[in-house]
């Protein structure tokens, strides 16, 4: 029985350690990728996964050594899993319809890029200023 | 074992969070401001979570519920707001 | 009956509710029900301050909490006069409006009951948050009323009050938050006896508590370096509303009477009667102000509005001089500016209508419709306002003369008498303007019964005043000799709140 | 009772004529004049007694608060006045009813004169200092009426108002010195006073209170230097002239000077304030009289001089001079009240007064010629005419005045100079206008004026003479009775008689008839002596230093309300921060004795990031939606600060709030333009930065005080009672919906109130409708993305499930009405945001104002349930159910509320935001025209 | 933690204030709403920090966070947003009826500095 609970801990603690450093590096990837296209992989897969690996852990920890399950986790991690791709995809389409930048490395060339690939470089931010409505 | 992991995991995400905050603040652009405080909806629902953990009971459980849900929303209207501009029509 | 003091919140709010759950509907109806359900708030006024002239303070506690832990109304003389004037002044702009203004927007009826809901709350609750959220109550609605009818002016000065409001809602907050985190307690009374056994240490904190509640109601009633709000707003809103807006400035007034003699009254050891100082110079500051106002003004709404305030600085130099007779003095002196300046800005308006594009500026323009009524009543509140014999007004500030000691009279008396001065050179010259420089053929535009009854109850209420001055001064002799009294106070209302009854 | 009569039978007669009309003028004068004379009847009921020596007073206490009794009496002093001016008063009335033109509101003027009247009487009658007051201000404002009768002229109009202006201000003044008195004697009533001058004299509140009261008297009765508005007062007709200016209001000055000379007069100040002012008063007027053009105007300043003859006879500290001045004021009221119209007659049928055309009028009116002339005789002070007697017994009494000690002899030398000042205009008025010539130039040619016209004149011309031939018989006993109420001892023994054999006073008078007519003859020096002055008018500089005076004010106020925002806010903040600032000063340590917990690095991330996003969102303020993204992340901040410091409904209900509020805010932001352009100076963002900065550091050393303070609070009783009391585990919810419910009813009300008022601003609101983003580029195609929309649909229903969930469990554990409530609000706004506004309607085809309103509804409806059980208002019932998954359920009228609650929350906020989005809409196909 | 608190809520503060002095409506609404998440935890504050209380009551729960200004706070954020949607509504108005989104109603062509 204490072995089933050492047992038990050994893998919440697992998944908690992997989840977060899942988490760390699709953060690490938003902010050291080179352009938004690229960016976008890691929160939208990689932070989803590692929130998930989180959640499956408190699920077991609550379910196992404190109390009966409960609907909370298990709505969170539908929720997150059904919403991620979502907005991913949002961000992505804002993206290709305000034309941001590609690094030239970015695979793929979808043709809402194409016409004006050459005027816009990474330095200025898409937020210049302009006459007001 | 397990506050030890607790511990760890918390920290690596308060680093996550900062990271997001550092896109969030330097963008460039405007999707990657989003886009990063997307994550840091995420992350902290996975902060709340752990600490639900630590304090062992679920008082806390409906924020992160909420966090979810309307972080996305959050999300989709300011992504509407740039295709769109009008976010409800 | 013994529901009648929490009457004056619950009555407006189910009408306001009533007349709000359809936005359509006849108009005739809406009417009927405001003007019926605010009577029947003049008589639950009445039966108040006949409830109160015993000189005992009830109160009734909401959820059957008893204080200090629930929240409580207090029915004490002050908050029964207080009621009573509210019931009466809205009568007489609601009968105006029903002439037509109430059809400039949505709404109208159901607003107008729910901001007489928050005005009697705030004056009612004997709890200081709940203060605050009535303070909301009534600032929210009266946003809506400001915009009653749009146009430029009003959203102009719209947002100013608004942003301003706003900036002391949070002043108010903070201060609450200071006075709960070192008293511990949030009823007035129970508030008033923690001050007592206060620990040195945050004599301090609680001072800064305090001060700021002075600024946040100093805001409210216009107090001069807070005052900027009250002009443009006053002189935007539509008549009714403005008249209405009449009482506004005295919830202010109202509120720092109230917390400076019962919580940091004589009791309060070292931070006994901290405000009165400072309101006696800034009250002084803004009756000159006010009378400098007075004699800037373009048009004749400003003019009213400026007039509104030379009667809030003469009510705050009035607190400033902390003893009964000016207390109770100035009592008579609220009624009276309440009531006739809202009569002012209703008549102001009706004039306007009958000057063609005029309007109300004071400038020569057409001879005005029904000039016999409306000059009469011009006259009688000009003399009123500017503290003239024989109308309530020079009773007043008589009053508030007398009151003075010797050390007071040498800033008093001259900018008091001063401030009338200026009123009647201002309004007369605003007077003979109107009525006797006018020329041209008459506007088709008259006054309707309605409007005249409106304003005419109002303006009345000045001679009024001074045929029943023997009766009404005894009463308010009495509220400030009450108001004083704050042991009596916290005796009746903490005495029996020791034991927390349970529902 | 009778004196009440006397007071208000004039009252009543300013009512009458409004009943009649304006054609039926004979029946308007005699309704008008029946109440007078019926006062009168009174009044002479009266007199054998009040001559007799009995005081009849009445008095009913008004305002005990104020100190002012209902009081009334009818002493000599009273009566003399009250004869003369209900007699005077009654004569203009005839006179007025022929002299007013049929373009002049007859029934209006008889109600302003008996108003007036009225008022006059008040002051005479009063007998309680504020009472006489009240009366006195009366005067004023009915005077203003009747000087701008004729409101037509602007000389009428600023004139009244001129007059109105200096007697207020007097009447002001003497306010403040009745009160004054009123402190040293300890009450108002007339009597007392009088009789205390020894305290009075003897207070040092004495001088102030004589230069006030003085003030008043002064400005009233046109004592140099308040003269100038009564000539400017001509501008009234004439009847209100001749009233106005011989028997009462300016009469009152004096009447004051008499009424209190019993308690102020005796003193040094007296003596040397009152006789000097009137001195020079009368020389002043009786020069100016001799220069003027105009008929009303020669006669004013003479009315001026011949107060401050009256006035300088009060002064002088003698018996004797009293009397001679109330004797004075008897005599003047009748032959100025005659002269004044004569000079009526005269304008009306010449249809001028001007006394360079008029020559000559004997020919054509000998009657009011000879009237005219044994009037303006009277006043010259000729023998056998009641004005000899006064102006003798005046001069008598320089003579024997201690007044400037070693140059007394120079009081009886001017008192001489006045007269013959006196005797020339007399008779250059009667000379110029009815003989010397051939009247020129006049309009039309002038005819005797009509017998009823006359006859008042006539009247007060016989009583000129009979005084004066009969002094003794006729006026003793009334000036003997007057003197003895206003002198403190009775009166000297009085032998009027027009001979008192060859003395000094007699020579004067000699002197003065015959140096008076030197003058006369040598006038045309005088008028090339007096050209070399420049001419002012009082009437423009009056006007002139209002009108700057307004200006500047105005001046003042646009500086001061100069219309920013920043300006006004600026002033809070400062007031604020000196407030809070100076009592933390008294603080000697911000630190209280609580132990400082420490801080985990968790925390201190937390902190980190919340300051610099709070920085962020202030200082990129100008690209406004990244300064709105900054926001939201100080509200998840926020929210999760709350959560850590186990505050787990703050949590909830700070996270949907701030989600909503941001969804507004750029629903609001797409309206309005997207960067904020640079226009703060760099002065004014460094005096933003410090005074933000200095705020920040009050509210956090406020902050870090309390939390390092011990408390101790109500909320244990919370605590313990909840579960017994409240029938719930959640505190926080128990005190929302029970211990405090009324503050949530009047929360809900402020959000319903809310969403009524924004769907009133949204009404008929214009928009600005970007075509394009701030960069530029169109809007993308497709508004309705597809994933988008099919998955939010999928997500309604767990998201209601989630919304009922937190409902019902709200009262044991986190949650409750609200939150609940926001959560189904911002479902249903993401199915707006995801199909648009056509498809929601569609679906969620209802109104939301009736929800928010049935939610306050069933919210107060709750409460007043319990009134049936006989609780007071939103007293709680509850038991408890077990409901599978949801776990232990309290069904309690609590519930009830929070439903109630509930319904507001998603009502206002829908209304809210769907009505801001039906807007847009409704926008979108205008928006061509709108970039055109 | 008291003083990391205490200064976190004055740099909030600040920042509000900051905003709410701009010369523009939105801002000045963005100020205010800072400016009040600002004083909720001012207010929620003045019960004291407490790190692990429990949230409800319950037998084994030693120590809870007081309640009372949980509750006041519940309260003043609802009535804040409230307010904080009728400004900014009234922001749009402003625009809509002056032309500007200047909180003195100047035109926009004309950025001036109006003196204060």
């Amino acid at each position: 029985m204490i072995a089933l609970y050492t047992l038990m801990e050994g893998v919440i603690a697992f998944f908690l350690i992997a989840g977060s450093i899942f988490a760390l590096i699709g953060s690490l990837g938003l902010a050291r990728m080179k352009d938004f296209y690229m960016r976008l992989h890691g929160p939208s897969k990689i932070s989803t996964l590692g929130v998930g690996c989180v959640l499956l852990a408190s699920i077991a920890y609550f379910s196992l050594l404190n109390g009966g399950p409960s609907l909370q986790e298990l709505l969170i991690t539908i929720f997150l899993f059904i919403t991620a791709p979502v907005s991913a995809h949002l961000l992505s389409k804002s993206a290709l319809h305000q034309k941001l930048p590609r690094d030239p490395r970015t695979r793929g060339n979808p043709e809402e890029l194409q016409e004006d690939d050459d005027e816009t470089t990474l330095e200025e931010a898409p937020q210049g200023s302009s006459k007001l409505p | 074992m397990l506050d030890f992991a607790l511990k760890i995991s918390v920290a690596l995400f308060a680093i996550a969070i900062v990271l997001n905050l550092y896109r969030v603040a330097v963008g460039p652009s405007l999707p990657d401001r989003i886009l990063a405080l997307d994550t840091m909806y995420v992350n902290s629902i996975a902060l709340i979570v752990l600490f639900g953990i630590w304090l062992g009971h679920r008082t806390y459980f409906e924020a992160a519920l909420l966090i979810a849900m309307l972080g996305f929303v959050s999300t989709v209207a300011v992504c509407k707001y740039l295709l769109r501009g009008d976010i409800i029509e | 009956m013994q529901h009648l003091i929490i009457l004056p919140v619950l009555l407006p709010l189910l009408t306001g509710v009533a007349l709000l759950i359809h936005r359509g509907g006849a108009l005739t109806l809406r009417r009927t029900a405001n003007v019926l359900s605010t009577i029947a708030l003049v008589v639950v006024g009445v039966l108040l301050v006949a409830e109160s002239t015993d000189d005992a303070i009830r109160y009734y506690a909401v959820g059957d909490w008893q204080p200090p832990f629930g929240i409580i109304l207090v029915l004490d003389r002050l908050s029964a006069l207080m009621v009573m004037l509210t019931s009466v002044l809205a009568l007489g702009s609601l009968l105006y409006a029903c002439a037509g203004d109430d059809e400039q927007g949505s709404n109208f009826h159901g607003l107008f009951q729910l901001q007489l809901m928050g005005i009697n709350g705030a004056f009612l609750t004997g709890d200081l948050f709940n203060l605050f959220v009535f303070f909301e109550v009534l600032l929210i609605a009266s946003y809506a009323l400001l915009m009653h009818g749009g146009g430029k002016a009003r959203t102009h000065a719209g947002f100013h009050y608004v942003a301003l409001n706003l900036l002391g809602s949070m002043l108010f907050l903070i201060a609450l938050g200071i006075l709960y985190g070192t008293m511990g307690t949030l009823n007035m009374a129970d508030m008033s006896a923690v001050v007592t056994t206060l620990d040195t240490a945050d004599l301090g904190l609680v001072k800064a508590g305090a001060l700021l509640l002075l600024i946040v109601f100093g805001l409210k009633a216009a107090m001069l370096p807070l005052y900027f709000w009250l002009p443009r707003a006053y002189a935007a809103a539509p008549a009714p509303i403005a008249a209405l807006f009449a009482i506004m400035t005295k919830v202010g007034i109202y509120s720092i009477i109230r917390v400076y003699t019962l919580i940091f009254g004589e009791q309060a050891g070292p931070l006994a009667n901290l405000a009165q100082p400072w309101v006696w110079w800034l009250g002084l500051a803004t009756l000159a102000l006010g009378a400098i106002g007075v004699l800037s003004a373009r048009d004749m709404r400003t003019q009213v509005a400026y007039l509104i305030l030379v009667s809030v600085g003469t009510l705050l130099a009035g607190i400033g001089m902390h003893s009964e007779a000016a207390l109770g003095a100035l009592l008579y002196y609220l009624i009276h500016t309440t009531l006739v300046s809202g009569g002012l800005f209703l008549l102001v308006d009706a004039i306007a209508q009958q000057r063609g594009k005029a309007g109300a500026r004071i400038v020569q323009s057409r001879t005005l419709a029904q000039p016999a009524i409306l000059g009469l009543m011009f006259f009688a509140g000009a003399i009123a306002m500017a503290g003239l014999p024989p109308l309530s007004g020079a009773f007043g500030k008589a009053m508030l003369l007398q009151s003075a000691t010797t050390a007071q009279q040498h800033w008093l008396w001259p900018i008091l008498l001063g401030s009338g001065l200026a009123s009647l050179i201002a309004l007369s010259r605003t007077g003979s303007t109107i009525f006797w420089r006018a020329s041209g053929e008459k506007t088709g535009v008259t006054l309707g019964p309605l409007r005249v009854t409106g304003t005419l109850m109002l303006i009345s209420c000045a001679p009024l005043m001074v045929a029943f001055a023997g009766p009404i001064t005894a009463f308010t002799q009495a509220t400030a000799a009450q108001l004083l009294d704050r042991d009596a106070y916290v005796e009746s209302i903490i005495a029996r709140g020791d034991t927390g009854g349970d529902a | 009772m009778s004196l009440l009569l006397i007071v208000l039978l004039p009252l009543l007669g300013s009512l009458l004529p409004s009943l009649s009309s304006n054609q039926r003028r004979h029946q308007c004068a005699l309704l008008t004049a029946a109440m007078p004379l019926i006062a009168l009847l009174v009044t002479l009921r009266e007199t054998p007694g009040v001559i007799a020596g009995e005081v009849p007073r009445l008095a009913f206490s008004w305002v005990p608060a104020l100190g002012l009794d209902l009081a009334l009496r009818l002493d000599g002093l009273s009566l003399l006045f009250v004869l003369l001016i209900l007699g005077i008063g009654l004569l203009i009335i005839l006179y007025a009813r022929h002299y007013l033109s049929e373009a002049d509101n007859m029934p209006r003027f008889y109600a302003y004169l008996m108003l007036f009247m009225t008022s006059m009487l008040g002051i005479v009658m009063a007998d309680n200092l504020i009472l006489l007051w009240m009366f006195w201000e009366l005067t004023s404002l009915s005077s203003f009426l009747l000087i701008g009768f004729w409101s037509h002229q602007s000389a009428a109009r600023k004139g009244a108002r001129m007059a109105l202006a200096v007697t207020g201000m007097g009447g002001l003044a003497l306010l403040a010195g009745l009160i004054l008195i009123g402190q040293i004697v300890g009450t108002f009533d007339m009597q007392t006073v009088l009789d205390s001058r020894d305290v009075i004299l003897a207070d040092p509140r004495y001088l102030p209170a004589l230069l006030l009261i003085l003030l008043g008297a002064f400005t009233k009765s046109a004592q140099f230097p308040f003269q100038f508005w009564l000539p400017q007062a001509m501008a009234a007709p004439t009847p209100v002239s001749a009233f106005l200016h011989s028997a009462t209001m300016v009469k009152a000055g004096v009447f004051l000077l008499a009424r209190l000379h019993p308690a102020l007069a005796g003193s040094q100040e007296w003596l040397y304030l009152v006789s000097l002012t009137g001195l020079v008063t009368m020389l002043y007027g009786a020069y100016f009289a001799l220069i003027k053009l105009d008929l009303k105007t020669i006669l004013a300043y003479s009315t001026v001089s011949h107060l401050g003859l009256i006035t300088m006879l009060f002064g002088l500290n003698s018996q004797m001079a009293v009397v001679a001045g109330l004797f004075h004021i008897l005599n003047h009221a009748t032959f100025k009240a005659a002269l004044f119209m004569t000079a009526g007659i005269v304008d009306h049928e010449c249809g001028t007064r001007d006394i360079r055309k008029l020559k000559g009028l004997w020919r054509y009116m000998p009657m009011t010629t000879a009237l005219a002339a044994i009037t303006a005789a009277s006043m010259a002070g000729f023998p056998l005419l009641n004005g000899f007697l006064s102006k003798e017994m005046m001069l008598a009494e320089t003579l024997e005045t201690p007044l400037l000690g070693g140059l007394a002899w120079l009081i009886p030398v001017l008192a001489t100079i006045g007269s013959i000042l006196a005797a020339a205009y007399s008779l250059r008025y009667v000379r110029n206008t009815f003989f010397d010539g051939k009247p020129r130039e006049l309009e039309k040619t002038p005819h005797e004026a009509s017998f009823p016209m006359r006859l008042p004149v006539l009247v007060l011309a016989i009583v000129c003479i009979i005084i004066g031939l009969f002094p003794a018989f006729s006026a003793t006993g009334i000036l003997t009775t007057a003197a003895d109420a206003a002198l403190t001892m009775p009166a000297p023994e009085l032998h009027l008689s027009i001979w008192h054999g060859f003395n000094l006073p007699l020579l004067m008078s000699a002197i003065a008839l015959i140096g008076g007519f030197m003058v006369y003859v040598l006038r045309q020096h005088l008028f090339t002596f007096h050209r070399q002055f420049p001419s002012r008018n009082s009437l423009a500089i009056f006007e002139g230093a209002v009108q700057r005076l307004v200006r500047f004010t105005q001046w003042g106020i646009d500086t001061l309300e100069n219309g920013s925002l920043q300006r006004y806010m600026l002033w809070v903040v400062i007031s604020a921060l000196a407030v809070s600032g100076m009592s933390l000063m008294g603080i000697e340590t911000l630190k209280g004795e609580l132990a400082v917990q420490k801080a985990d690095p968790l925390l201190i991330v937390g902190a980190a990031i919340t300051c610099f996003a709070g920085l962020a969102t202030a200082f990129l303020h100008r690209r406004r939606l990244i300064s709105l993204i900054m926001l939201s992340v100080v509200g998840l901040m926020a929210s999760l600060a709350f959560a850590r410091f186990s505050a787990p409904d703050l949590a909830l209900t700070q996270l949907a709030v701030e989600v909503v509020t941001v969804i507004l805010l750029m629903l609001a932001l797409f309206f309005l333009p997207q960067k904020t352009p640079k226009e703060s100076s760099a002065s004014r963002i460094v005096r933003d930065v410090l005074l933000a900065a200095g705020f920040g550091g009050v509210v956090a050393s406020l902050n870090y005080a309390l939390l390092t303070r011990p408390l101790n609070s109500i909320s244990d009783y919370f605590l313990e009672h909840s579960v017994s009391g409240g029938g719930g585990h959640n505190v926080v919810n128990v005190i929302l919906v029970d211990f405090r419910g009324f503050d949530t009813l009047g929360e809900i009300t402020v959000l319903c109130i809310a969403g009524i008022g924004i769907y009133k601003l949204l009404n008929r609101l214009r928009l600005f409708m970007p075509s394009s983003d701030s960069e530029g580029r169109p809007w993308s195609p497709d508004r309705y993305p597809m994933i988008l929309a099919s998955v939010s649909q999928s997500l309604l229903p767990m998201a209601l499930l989630v919304s009922v969930f937190i409902f019902l469990r709200g009262h044991n554990a986190p949650g409750g009405g609200f939150i609940a409530g926001l959560v189904t609000a911002v479902a249903l706004i993401l199915m707006y945001i995801a199909h648009g506004v056509e498809w929601a309607q569609q679906r969620l085809s209802f109104q939301y104002q009736p929800i928010a309103v049935s939610g306050v509804a069933i919210a107060t409806l709750t409460g007043v349930g319990s009134w049936a059980f006989g609780y007071p208002f939103l007293t709680s019932a509850f038991g408890h159910f077990h409901i599978p998954l949801i776990g232990d359920v309290e069904l309690a009228t609590a519930m009830l509320f929070d439903l109630g609650v509930y319904l507001t929350v998603v009502g206002a906020t829908l209304m809210i935001l769907a009505n801001l989005g039906k807007v847009t809409t409704s926008h979108r196909p205008s928006k061509q025209k709108e970039k055109a | 933690m008291e003083a990391l608190f205490a200064t976190t809520t004055g740099i909030l503060a600040a920042s509000g204030l900051y905003l709410a002095l701009r010369g523009r409506t939105f801002p000045v609404v963005v100020g205010l709403t800072l400016l009040s998440y600002a004083v909720n935890l001012f207010l929620f504050s003045t019960g004291g920090l407490t790190t692990d209380g429990a949230a409800v009551i319950s037998d084994d729960a030693s120590k809870y966070a007081d309640p009372l200004p949980q509750a006041l706070v519940l309260t003043a954020i609802v009535i804040g947003f409230a307010m904080t949607a009728f400004s900014v509504i009234l922001a749009m108005r402003v625009r809509g009826d002056v032309g500007s989104d200047h909180v003195n109603g100047n035109r926009v062509d004309e950025p001036r500095e109006d003196k204060s």
